[in-house]
C-alpha cells in the first residue's frame, strides 16, 4: 500500500466522507479524519520519498501511457507533493461546526488536488486538478463569510474562470496539433508546438494557470482575497497553492515547450510581477495587503528562475519556491492578530515577543540576509540570471535586487513599529498558540534549513539532474520501463 | 467548401469565446457577468469537441456490424463533458455569491461592490482610505441608485 | 473609455484567434491516442460507447475529479449560503402540482435509465444525474414549503462519492493500479457489460444529482429569502 | 584544528550571550569589557604579517567559503575591536544606570556592541566573495540593532539607514553574481587572475558595482545623506561605535576589491570614451566632494551628534581619497586616517554625550560656559578637535598630511586645494562646536553640573593619550599601515617613528610636536613670569559695551554662528541631494499607486484579456519577426 | 646637526623675528603716519606699549583657558618662525615645510579663539566668528599659491625651495617664475594681516566688536606680540616662497621690510569690506588668477 495514488485519492474520500459527521454526532471522527487522512498522506509521500530509486509512472486504470492518465513520480513531484499535506496540516482550520467541516472539506480538497496537480502527468488532467483547487479555493476565500469576502471571492472567481476558459482553448489548440494529452507524448511531438500557434497555446496556458500562480497580469484578486478571507487560508494560497500552479507551468514549459521564446515569456512576465507586485507593496498601510503584493513579488522571482534554461534554473526555482512557501505561510500565520494598520501594531513586540522575533526572522530571510536560506535562494537565481547574461535576464536581475531594496523598505516599516513604544496603551493583541506553533515549527524547518544548506543543495542537484531531463521522462512513460502495472 | 464549414465552426467557437469575454468585461452586472462567462465556456468547449472532428465519421459507439467505420476522436468528447460539469459547478458556486453579495451590499453592481469591499477592507484594517471624501476630478462618486437598496433589504 | 479599449482588445483577440485557428488543419485530426483507444477499447474496456470508456476507463481521473469539483461547488456553495433556512412561498397552481407528479416518475426512469445505459448509448451518470436532480427539485416548486431532506441528499451525495473511490480503490486492493475496470467484460452491447464502468456511472449518477439537487435547493431558499 | 582566528572568532561569539547576560550590572558591565580586552588580545596574537586562516571553511552550493584574515582585515580589526572596548568602558559605569533606568534596553545594548564586533570580524576575515558578502550584510544589519536601540527620531533615521544598506548590499550582491559569471568562481584568487584578462565591459561592470555597493556604507558622495541621523541617534556607546568605525567597512571593501583583487593596473584600464576621465579620476573627486560638502554642511548643525555625524561622512572622503591614489604616501595617509579617525571621532561622541549625560541636551543653542564645570571633557574634546580639524600636533594633522602630499607629489593641485577647504572648513565647524558647549555664556541651570563621572572620562582621556602619542609617533601606526598596504598589493610607505622619510619633504612629528610645545612654553614663559597679576573674575561676571550682563539673560552668541559666512554661501545649499532623494521617494510612491490602480481594477478579470491580447500579440510578432 | 645648535635656533629664531616684527610695526604706523601727513611714532614706540600694557595693574582673566589662549597664540607663532629658513638659520626649517607651516599657523588663530570664547562676551564671540571666516577666506587662495609653489619646485620643503631659487639668481625666483600666483600671493597676503579693506574682524575702530574686547593688560600685550609675528611669518614666507629668500641678513630684512610696503600702504588707501564682502573679493580674484597660475605651472 505505498502506491502514491493514495495521497491524492484519501484526502479526497475524507473530503467526501467529512460532511457525514456532522450530522451523526460523530464529531470527534470530523476532529481527527482530515489531520489523519493528511498525515497518512504525508506518511506515504514521505516512504515514497525514502524508497525512491528512480523515475516511475503509474498508470492509472491500468491503461498502457499514452492512452490513459498517467501519474509521474520523480523527485521533483515528490517533493511538491510532499508538502501539500505537510503545510495543509500546518494551516489546518480546525472547529466542528457544520462551517468549519465544509471548510476541512474544501482543504482537504485542496490537498487532493495539489497533490494531484504535482504528480499527474496528463495536460487534461492537470487542468481537471488546477480547477479543483480553484473551486476549493473560491470557497476558502469566501469561508470568513463576510461582505468583503463574497466580493473578493467572487471577483477571484471570474478572473480565473476567465483564465480557465483561455486555458480550455489552448488545451484545444494543442489538441487539434497533436491529438495527445500526456505529456511524455507530447514532449516526443514538442516540433509541431514550436511554431506561433503552439507558442500561442503555452501563452493561454500561462495565463490560465498563472491566475492561481499570482502571474503578472491576472494577479489582481491577490490583495483583496488575501485582505478578506482568514490568514491561514492566505497562507494556504499564497504559500502552497501557488507553488503547485507554478510547478505545472514549469512540467508544461520543460516538457512540452523547450522553447527559448517560451521561456523569455516565463521571464518577462516574472520581471513585471516582481516590479508591480513590489511597487504596490511600498504604499500599502496594512500588514495582510502588504504581504499579499509582496507575495506577488516573490512568485515573480521564482517565475523568473524558472524560466532560466537547464539544471540551474529548476535548482533555483525549487529553492526559491519552498523558501517562499516555508516564509510567506508563517508571515501570513503571523499577520493573524496583526493583520491591520501598520501603525496600530506599535508595541506588538512586547505583547508578543516570541511572535515579534520570529516575524524578524522571516522578514531577513525574505530579504536574503546570509546566512538564512533565503540569500542562498536569491544568489541561485542572481548567479543564474548573471551566467545566461542577455540583455533581458540582465534586467531581471537588476528589478530583483531593486524589489529587494523595496521590501526592505516596507518590512522594516513593520519591524521598527513592532519594537516601538506602545501607543496610548493599546497593546495589538497575542498570538494564538497554534498560528505561533505553526510558525515556530516552520522557523524550525528553516533555520535547519541554514544549516543543512549544502546537503539539501546536493538533493536538488540530483532532483534536477532527472527533472530536466526530458529523455528519462518520456523512456520511462511511453518506454514502458518505469511503468507500475 | 469543407474549407468554408471549417471557418464557420471556428468562427463560431471563438466568436462564442470573445463574446462571452466581452459581456464579462463590459458588463457591471454580476449576474450578467456569470451569463456571459457560460456563453464563453461554450466556446471553449466548442473548439474543444471542433478537435476531435474527422470528415465523414459515425459517432464513438460501437455498434455490431460496424466496427470498422471511422469515428469521430472520443477524447475531447470525454473533455468536453468534464469541462461541461466544471463549468456548472463554477457557475452554481459564482450564483451563490452573487445572492450573498447582493444581500451584503444590496447592489449587483460590480463597481459599487468593489468600491464597498475596499472600503470595509480599509475600515477594518484601520487604514484611512487613501482617497480625499471629494474623490477625484473625473470619477465623482454617484449616490448609489436608490432602486437597488430598496429592492436589497433581508426582510422581505 | 475603458469600454472602447475592451473592445479594441477583443476585436484583437479576435484577430489573432481567428488567425491562429485558421492555421489549424480541420476534420483531420492526428488523432494520436484517439485512434488508439478506439482500437484498444473495446477489447480493454469493453464499452460500446466509447466516449464511455474514455471517461470512466481511460480517462476515469478526471471524471473523479470533475465529481471532487461539484461536490467542491456544492461544500463552497454551503459554506457561502450557510445553512438552509425554513422555505416559504405560496405553492404553485393545481396544473403545476398534477403535472409535477405526473413527471416526477417518469423523470425518475428516464434519469435512471440514462445512467444505467451510459456505457452503451450516448448518455451517463452526468447526464442521468441531471434529470434525476431535476425530477427532485420539480416537486419544490409546486411545493415550497416542503423541502428535500438534507440530511439524505448529503448521505447519498458522501457514500455515492465514496463508492467511486472505493471501487477503485479495489482494484488498487488487487495490486492493480487505481481504478482499474474491475470484473469481466461481458459481451460488448449487454446491458451488463463492461466490467464496473456502469456501478461507476450509478455512483456518479447519484452523486450529481444529489449535488445538483442540494445546489438547487440552497440557491432557490437564499433567493426567496433574500428577496 | 582550531587556529588563532577561530579562537577569536569564537570569543566573539560567546561574549553575545554573555553581553545579554551580564549588560545589566555595573560589575558584569565591566566583565564584558574585560572581554573586549580578551578579544583585543586575541587579536594581538595573530600574525599580521601573514594571513590567518580559519579552521572554518566548507563547500556551500559549489563554493568553497572560509575565512582568512591578512594585515589589512588586522589593521581593521584591531581598530574595530578596540573602539568596541573604549564605547563599552565609557557606558560601564554610571553611563548604563542612568540609561538603563531611562529605560534603553541595556542587554540589547551590550549584546548589539559584541554583535557588530563579531559580524565586522567575519567581514574583516572573509577569505572569499561569499564570506565577504555574508559579512557585509550581517555588518548592516547589525548596525540596525544598535540604531534603532534609542527609538524616537533613531527610527526613522534607521528606516533610512536600512533601505540605503539593502541598496548597497543588493549592488555588492549584483557584483558578486556578474563576478561569478565572468570568472566563474567566487574565490578571491579566481578574480585576481582573471582581472586582466576580463573584457572592458565585464571589468566596468565589476569594478563599478562593487565600489558603488561599498560606497554607500562609506556615504560617499550621491549617498551621504542616511549616515550622519542614523549613527548621531544612536545610544551613546553605540554612536560613538559606529562613528569610529562603521562606515569603514566600506572602505575595506574597496581597498580590498578594486585595489587588492582588480588591482590599480586594471583599474586604470577603466576610462571613458576619452581618456580624459577614468574610474579612478571620478572617484578622487567623488572623494573630494565627499570630504568638502558634508563638511560645510556639519557647520550647519544644530545638533552636536548631528554635527559630528556629519564631519564623519567628510573625514570618510579623505580616506576614500587615499586609497585612491594609491600611491605609497597616500594610501597609507587614507589607511592611517581610519585609525586616527576613529580615535578622536570616539573622543569627541563621548565628551558630547557626557555632555548630553550631565545637561541632557545636545542643541548647541541651549548649551555653552561648560569648560569650568567639565574641564576634563573640555579638554578631551578640545584634543579631538585639533585631531578632527588635523592641526599638530594630534595624529589627525598626520595622515591629513601624507594624503595632502601624495596629492602634491602625483601632480593633483586642484584636489590638493579641495582637500584644503574641507580642512578650513572642519577648522570653523569643529570651533562652533566646542564654543556653543564649552565656551561663552554658561546657562543659570547649568551652574550646579558636575564633571562626569570617572567611567567616562577615564576612556576619553585614555583616548586623548593615544591621539596625542600617535601624533607624536606615527611610526606606531604606520608600521601596521604598511603592512596593509602590502597586503593589499601596494608599496609601503618608507616610515620613521616620528613620520615620514621622503626625499621631497619629509615629516617628522616628535620635532613638531617639540617645537611647538618649546614655543607655547616660551608663550608661557612671557605671559606668566612678565608683567602683573591678573584678577580672576566669576565666570557668570560680564558685561558688554560697558553694560553689565546678567545670567539670566542669553546673550550667548550661538545660533547662526558664522552668519557671514552663511550670507554668502547659503545659496549654495541647494538641498539637491535632499530634493532628489525625496524626489525618487515621491516617484516611488507614485509608482506604487501606479501599481495599486492596476490591482485595484473595478473588473479584475479585464487583465486576463489584457494579458492573453498582448502577450499573443507578442507571440505572433515574434513568430513574423 | 647639533643639538646646542638647534636649541641655539629655537631660542634665537623666534627673538630675530620679535624684533624685526617691532620694526615692521613701527614701519607700519610710520607709512600710515606719512601718508596722513603726520610724523608717525619714534622708534622704540612699539616696544614701549607692550611694555606698557605688561606693566598694567587691572587686567580681568576670565579663567585659565583666558590666559592659555594667549599663551597659544603667541607659542603657536614662536613655533612658526622656528620653520621658517633665514639666513643661516635652517635647521628645524629642514623638519617641517609648507603644509606643516600652513597648520601651524592656524594654532593662533585658534588659541586666540579659544581664549576669547571662554570671556563669554557675545562681541568676541562675533569677533571670533568673523575671524575664522577670514581665515577660510583667505587661505583657498593661499593654499592654491602653495600648491602652486610646491607643484613648480617639486618640494614642500621650504629650505629647498630657497635653496632652488638662489641657485638660478633672479630668473628663478618664484615671482618671475610664477608672476599670476605672486600676485595672488598678494592679495592673500593682504587678508593674512587682517589690514583693510580684509580688517572687519579686528574691527579696531569698534572696540567693543572684536576679538580684543576682553583683552586688558598683558592680555593684550600678548596680541602686540603676536602681531609683531603675524607681520614676520606673513613677509617671511612671501619672500621665501617668491622672492628667493634671504641670500644674507641684509637682502633678506629688505625684501622682508619691502614686501609690506605695498600691502600697508593699500591698508592705508582703502575702506573696509564686510564679511561677505571679504569673502566674495578673495574667492574671485585671487582664487582666478591662482588657478590660472596653477595652470601655467602645471603646462
Amino acid at each position: 500500500m505505498t502506491d502514491v495514488t493514495l495521497a491524492v485519492v484519501l484526502p479526497l474520500l475524507g473530503a467526501f466522507l467529512l460532511p457525514l459527521t456532522a450530522h451523526r454526532g460523530l464529531h470527534w471522527l470530523g476532529m481527527l479524519l482530515g489531520p489523519a487522512l493528511l498525515a497518512l498522506a504525508a506518511l506515504l509521500l514521505f516512504a515514497t520519498w525514502t524508497a525512491f530509486e528512480s523515475p516511475y509512472a503509474i498508470a492509472l486504470g491500468g491503461f498502457a501511457p499514452p492512452l490513459g492518465i498517467t501519474f509521474y513520480v520523480d523527485l521533483l513531484g515528490l517533493l511538491f507533493a510532499l508538502a501539500v499535506p505537510l503545510t495543509s496540516l500546518l494551516l489546518w482550520p480546525g472547529g466542528s461546526d457544520e462551517a468549519a467541516i465544509r471548510q476541512q472539506s474544501l482543504t482537504l480538497l485542496l490537498a487532493a488536488a495539489l497533490t494531484g496537480m504535482a504528480l499527474s502527468g496528463d495536460l487534461f488532467n492537470l487542468y481537471v486538478f488546477y480547477e479543483l483547487a480553484a473551486v476549493a479555493s473560491y470557497g476558502l476565500a469566501a469561508s470568513s463569510a463576510t461582505g468583503p469576502a463574497f466580493v473578493a471571492a467572487f471577483r477571484f472567481l471570474l478572473i480565473s474562470a476567465l483564465g480557465s476558459v483561455v486555458t480550455l482553448l489552448g488545451i484545444a489548440l494543442i489538441y487539434f496539433k497533436t491529438g495527445t494529452l500526456n505529456l511524455a507524448h507530447l514532449a516526443t511531438l514538442s516540433e509541431r508546438l514550436a511554431d506561433p500557434q503552439g507558442l500561442a497555446a503555452f501563452a493561454m496556458l500561462l495565463i490560465g494557470f498563472g491566475v492561481k500562480a499570482e502571474l503578472f497580469p491576472v494577479n489582481a484578486w491577490v490583495p483583496e482575497v488575501y485582505a478578506a478571507t482568514g490568514k491561514r487560508v492566505a497562507a494556504l494560497l499564497a504559500g502552497l497553492a501557488s507553488k503547485l500552479a507554478v510547478l505545472a507551468v514549469v512540467r508544461i514549459l520543460l516538457l512540452v515547450f523547450p522553447h527559448d521564446e517560451a521561456r523569455q515569456l516565463l521571464l518577462l512576465l516574472g520581471t513585471l510581477g516582481v516590479l508591480s507586485g513590489e511597487l504596490a507593496a511600498w504604499q500599502a498601510r496594512d500588514v495582510t495587503r502588504m504581504l499579499a503584493w509582496s507575495s506577488i513579488g516573490q512568485l515573480g522571482v521564482v517565475l523568473v528562475a524558472f524560466s532560466l534554461p537547464g539544471k540551474a534554473g529548476l535548482i533555483a526555482g525549487v529553492t526559491v519556491a519552498m523558501h517562499h512557501l516555508v516564509v510567506k505561510s508563517a508571515l501570513f500565520l503571523l499577520a493573524d492578530r496583526w493583520g491591520g494598520a501598520v501603525d496600530r501594531l506599535k508595541g506588538a513586540a512586547t505583547a508578543s515577543p516570541l511572535g515579534a522575533a520570529l516575524f524578524v526572522l522571516f522578514a531577513l530571510s525574505l530579504l536574503g540576509l546570509p546566512p538564512l536560506p533565503g540569500f542562498w535562494s536569491k544568489y541561485l537565481v542572481l548567479s543564474g540570471l548573471a551566467e545566461a547574461g542577455s540583455g533581458m535576464q540582465h534586467l531581471a536581475l537588476g528589478v530583483i535586487l531593486l524589489g529587494t531594496v523595496i521590501e526592505g523598505g516596507y518590512l522594516l516599516r513593520i519591524i521598527t513599529r513592532l519594537y516601538a513604544a506602545p501607543e496610548r496603551d493599546i497593546v495589538p493583541p497575542a498570538h494564538r498558540f497554534p498560528n505561533l506553533f505553526a510558525s515556530g515549527l516552520l522557523a524550525l524547518l528553516l533555520v535547519a534549513g541554514a544549516i543543512l544548506i549544502d546537503p539539501l543543495w546536493q538533493g536538488l542537484n540530483t532532483l534536477a539532474a532527472s527533472a530536466t531531463d526530458t529523455q528519462v521522462y518520456v523512456q520511462t512513460v511511453l518506454g514502458g520501463k518505469g511503468i507500475t502495472r | 467548401m469543407n474549407w468554408a464549414i471549417g471557418l464557420v465552426m471556428f468562427v463560431g467557437a471563438v466568436g462564442l469565446s470573445v463574446i462571452g469575454i466581452a459581456g464579462m468585461l463590459m458588463s457591471n452586472h454580476l449576474f450578467r457577468m456569470v451569463l456571459a462567462l457560460a456563453v464563453a465556456e461554450a466556446g471553449a468547449n466548442l473548439l474543444l469537441i471542433l478537435a476531435g472532428y474527422r470528415w465523414d465519421a459515425a459517432a464513438p459507439i460501437l455498434l455490431p456490424g460496424h466496427s470498422t467505420q471511422a469515428m469521430v476522436d472520443p477524447v475531447p468528447q470525454a473533455m468536453v463533458l468534464t469541462a461541461i460539469v466544471i463549468g456548472v459547478g463554477v457557475q452554481a458556486l459564482a450564483l451563490s455569491l452573487v445572492i450573498r453579495v447582493r444581500q451584503h451590499y444590496a447592489t449587483l453592481d460590480m463597481r459599487v461592490a468593489r468600491q464597498r469591499m475596499q472600503d470595509a477592507l480599509d475600515q477594518a484594517a484601520g487604514v484611512v482610505p487613501p482617497r480625499s471624501q471629494e474623490g477625484p476630478a473625473g470619477e465623482r462618486p454617484l449616490p448609489a441608485p436608490t432602486r437597488t437598496i430598496e429592492a436589497g433589504g433581508p426582510h422581505d | 473609455m475603458r469600454n472602447i479599449a475592451t473592445l479594441l482588445l477583443l476585436g484583437g483577440l479576435s484577430f489573432l484567434l481567428l488567425v491562429i485557428t485558421g492555421g489549424l488543419l480541420f476534420g483531420n485530426p492526428p488523432m494520436l491516442i484517439g485512434q488508439g483507444i478506439q482500437q484498444a477499447a473495446p477489447t480493454e474496456v469493453g464499452a460500446a460507447n466509447i466516449v464511455t470508456a474514455v471517461v470512466l476507463g481511460y480517462r476515469g481521473l478526471d471524471t473523479l475529479g470533475e465529481l471532487s469539483i461539484l461536490f467542491a461547488a456544492a461544500t463552497a456553495g454551503g459554506l457561502v449560503l450557510g445553512s438552509t433556512r425554513g422555505r416559504s412561498g405560496r405553492p404553485g397552481g393545481f396544473i403545476l402540482r398534477t403535472g409535477v407528479d405526473l413527471l416526477f416518475p417518469l423523470m425518475l426512469v428516464a434519469g435512471l435509465y440514462v445512467v444505467m445505459h451510459g456505457h452503451l448509448t450516448p448518455g451517463g451518470g452526468f447526464q442521468g444525474g441531471v434529470i434525476l436532480a431535476a425530477a427532485f427539485f420539480l416537486p419544490l416548486l409546486a411545493r415550497p414549503q416542503e423541502s428535500l431532506d438534507h440530511t439524505w441528499l448529503s448521505v447519498i451525495e458522501a457514500l455515492a462519492g465514496s463508492a467511486f473511490i472505493a471501487l477503485g480503490l479495489a482494484a488498487l486492493f488487487e495490486g492493480r493500479a487505481f481504478l482499474t475496470p474491475l470484473f469481466d467484460h461481458g459481451v460488448l452491447g449487454a446491458l451488463v457489460s463492461s466490467g464496473s464502468l456502469p456501478l461507476l456511472y450509478l455512483a456518479v449518477g447519484l452523486k450529481v444529482g444529489a449535488e445538483l439537487a442540494s445546489l438547487l435547493v440552497r440557491l432557490s431558499a437564499d433567493d426567496e429569502g433574500a428577496s | 584544528m582550531i587556529g588563532a582566528l577561530d579562537m577569536l572568532l569564537l570569543a566573539a561569539l560567546a561574549a553575545i550571550p554573555l553581553s545579554a547576560l551580564f549588560a545589566t550590572t555595573r560589575s558584569g558591565r565591566w566583565l564584558l569589557v574585560a572581554a573586549y580586552a580578551v578579544q583585543f588580545g586575541l587579536l594581538i596574537m595573530l600574525q599580521p604579517a601573514t594571513a590567518a586562516h580559519s579552521a572554518l571553511s566548507f563547500q556551500l552550493l559549489g563554493n568553497a567559503v572560509g575565512w582568512q584574515m591578512d594585515a589589512l582585515g588586522w589593521y581593521f580589526a584591531v581598530i574595530t575591536i578596540g573602539s568596541a572596548g573604549f564605547a563599552a568602558a565609557y557606558a560601564a559605569g554610571e553611563w548604563s544606570e542612568v540609561n538603563g533606568r531611562l529605560g534603553l534596553s541595556l542587554r540589547w545594548l551590550y549584546a548589539g556592541l559584541q554583535i557588530n564586533v563579531l559580524a565586522m570580524l567575519l567581514l574583516l576575515a572573509s577569505g572569499d566573495f561569499v564570506s565577504l558578502f555574508i559579512g557585509w550584510e550581517l555588518t548592516s544589519w547589525a548596525g540596525l540593532i544598535l540604531m534603532l536601540l534609542a527609538g524616537g527620531d533613531a527610527i526613522r533615521a534607521s528606516l533610512r539607514y536600512i533601505v540605503y544598506a539593502i541598496a548597497g548590499g543588493m549592488t555588492v550582491f549584483a557584483g558578486l553574481v556578474i563576478t561569478q559569471a565572468a570568472v566563474g568562481s567566487l574565490q578571491f584568487d579566481a578574480l585576481h587572475a582573471a582581472a586582466p584578462s576580463l573584457g572592458t565591459g565585464r571589468l566596468w561592470a565589476i569594478a563599478l558595482l562593487f565600489i558603488l555597493g561599498f560606497s554607500v556604507k562609506m556615504a560617499s558622495m550621491p549617498f551621504h545623506l542616511w549616515q550622519a541621523p542614523a549613527y548621531a541617534y544612536s545610544p551613546a556607546p553605540g554612536s560613538s561605535f559606529l562613528g569610529s568605525i562603521s562606515a569603514r567597512m566600506g572602505l575595506f571593501g574597496i581597498a580590498l576589491v578594486a585595489i587588492k583583487l582588480i588591482g590599480l593596473a586594471q583599474l586604470d584600464r577603466l576610462s571613458l570614451v576619452t581618456d580624459l576621465v577614468d574610474l579612478r579620476g571620478l572617484l578622487t573627486w567623488v572623494a573630494v566632494f565627499t570630504a568638502i560638502l558634508p563638511t560645510f554642511v556639519a557647520m550647519r548643525q544644530n545638533d552636536a551628534r548631528l554635527l559630528l555625524g556629519w564631519h564623519g561622512v567628510g573625514q570618510g572622503g579623505y580616506m576614500l581619497l587615499g586609497v585612491i591614489i594609491a600611491d605609497r604616501l597616500g594610501s597609507a595617509g587614507g589607511l592611517l586616517h581610519v585609525f586616527n579617525h576613529a580615535t578622536y571621532q570616539a573622543i569627541l561622541l563621548m565628551a558630547v554625550f557626557a555632555v548630553i549625560h550631565r545637561t541632557g541636551t545636545a542643541d548647541l543653542n541651549r548649551l555653552g560656559g561648560l569648560v569650568t564645570r567639565m574641564p576634563l571633557t573640555f579638554l578631551a574634546m578640545l584634543i579631538g578637535i585639533i585631531g578632527l580639524a588635523g592641526l599638530p600636533p594630534m595624529n589627525g594633522f598626520v595622515s591629513k598630511w601624507m594624503i595632502y602630499r601624495a596629492l602634491i607629489v602625483d601632480g593633483h593641485p586642484l584636489l590638493f586645494v579641495a582637500t584644503v577647504i574641507s580642512t578650513l572648513g572642519t577648522v570653523l565647524s569643529v570651533y562652533k562646536l566646542l564654543h556653543n558647549t564649552f565656551l561663552g555664556q554658561l546657562r543659570l541651570e547649568h551652574e550646579q553640573i558636575h564633571e562626569a563621572p570617572w567611567s567616562m572620562t577615564v576612556p576619553m582621556l585614555l583616548l586623548c593619550v593615544v591621539v596625542f602619542v600617535t601624533g607624536a609617533a606615527p611610526g606606531l601606526v604606520l608600521q601596521y599601515v604598511a603592512a596593509a598596504q602590502q597586503a593589499i598589493g601596494l608599496e609601503p610607505v618608507r616610515y620613521i617613528l616620528g613620520g615620514i622619510e621622503s626625499p621631497t619633504g619629509s615629516l617628522d612629528m616628535l620635532w613638531i610636536t617639540a617645537i611647538l610645545f618649546a614655543g607655547f612654553g616660551i608663550g608661557a614663559v612671557l605671559f606668566y613670569l612678565i608683567g602683573g597679576r591678573s584678577r580672576r573674575v566669576h565666570q557668570l561676571d560680564n558685561y558688554a559695551g560697558g553694560h553689565f550682563l546678567t545670567a539670566d539673560v542669553r546673550y550667548q552668541y550661538s545660533d547662526n554662528f558664522y552668519a557671514g559666512l552663511m550670507h554668502r554661501i547659503r545659496p549654495w545649499y541647494r538641498g539637491s541631494f535632499e530634493w532628489t532623494e525625496s524626489a525618487l521617494v515621491s516617484a516611488l510612491g507614485a509608482a506604487s499607486t501606479l501599481a495599486r490602480g492596476f490591482f485595484e481594477q473595478a473588473n479584475p478579470a479585464q487583465w486576463v484579456l489584457v494579458g492573453t491580447t498582448v502577450i499573443m500579440t507578442w507571440v505572433m510578432w515574434y513568430a513574423l519577426g | 646637526m647639533h643639538w646646542a645648535e638647534l636649541l641655539a635656533e629655537l631660542t634665537l629664531m623666534p627673538l630675530v623675528a620679535f624684533i624685526v616684527g617691532l620694526f615692521m610695526v613701527l614701519m607700519m604706523r610710520k607709512i600710515g603716519a606719512r601718508l596722513q601727513r603726520r610724523i608717525g611714532p619714534p622708534l622704540l614706540q612699539p616696544l614701549y606699549d607692550i611694555v606698557k600694557l605688561f606693566g598694567k595693574h587691572t587686567q580681568t582673566s576670565h579663567g585659565l583657558l583666558h590666559e592659555f589662549g594667549i599663551v597659544m597664540a603667541v607659542g603657536g607663532y614662536v613655533a612658526a618662525e622656528t620653520l621658517l629658513p633665514v639666513p643661516g638659520m635652517n635647521g628645524i626649517a629642514e623638519k617641517g615645510g609648507m603644509i606643516t607651516l600652513l597648520y601651524l599657523t592656524m594654532i593662533p588663530s585658534l588659541g586666540l579663539a579659544l581664549g576669547v570664547g571662554q570671556c563669554a562676551n557675545p562681541n568676541g564671540s562675533i569677533g571670533i566668528s568673523r575671524a575664522l571666516t577670514a581665515m577660510l577666506a583667505y587661505d583657498i587662495p593661499f593654499v592654491i599659491v602653495i600648491a602652486g609653489v610646491a607643484m613648480h619646485f617639486g618640494t614642500t620643503n621650504l629650505v629647498d625651495v630657497v635653496a632652488q631659487q638662489q641657485a638660478g639668481g633672479i630668473e628663478t625666483w618664484g615671482a618671475t617664475q610664477m608672476p599670476l600666483l605672486a600676485l595672488a600671493g598678494l592679495f592673500a597676503l593682504q587678508g593674512m594681516l587682517g589690514k583693510q579693506p580684509f580688517e572687519i574682524y579686528v574691527a579696531p575702530a569698534e572696540i567693543a566688536t572684536g576679538p580684543m574686547v576682553e583683552m586688558g593688560g598683558k592680555f593684550l600685550g600678548g596680541l602686540f606680540v603676536m602681531q609683531c609675528f603675524q607681520l614676520y611669518t606673513a613677509s617671511v614666507l612671501y619672500v621665501t616662497l617668491f622672492l628667493g629668500g634671504g641670500e644674507n641678513w641684509v637682502s633678506f630684512l629688505a625684501k622682508s621690510f619691502a614686501v609690506l610696503v605695498l600691502p600697508i600702504s593699500v591698508a592705508f588707501l582703502f575702506p573696509r569690506y564686510r564679511t561677505e564682502d571679504v569673502l566674495t573679493m578673495l574667492w574671485k580674484w585671487p582664487v582666478i588668477l591662482g588657478l590660472l597660475g596653477l595652470v601655467f605651472v602645471g603646462s
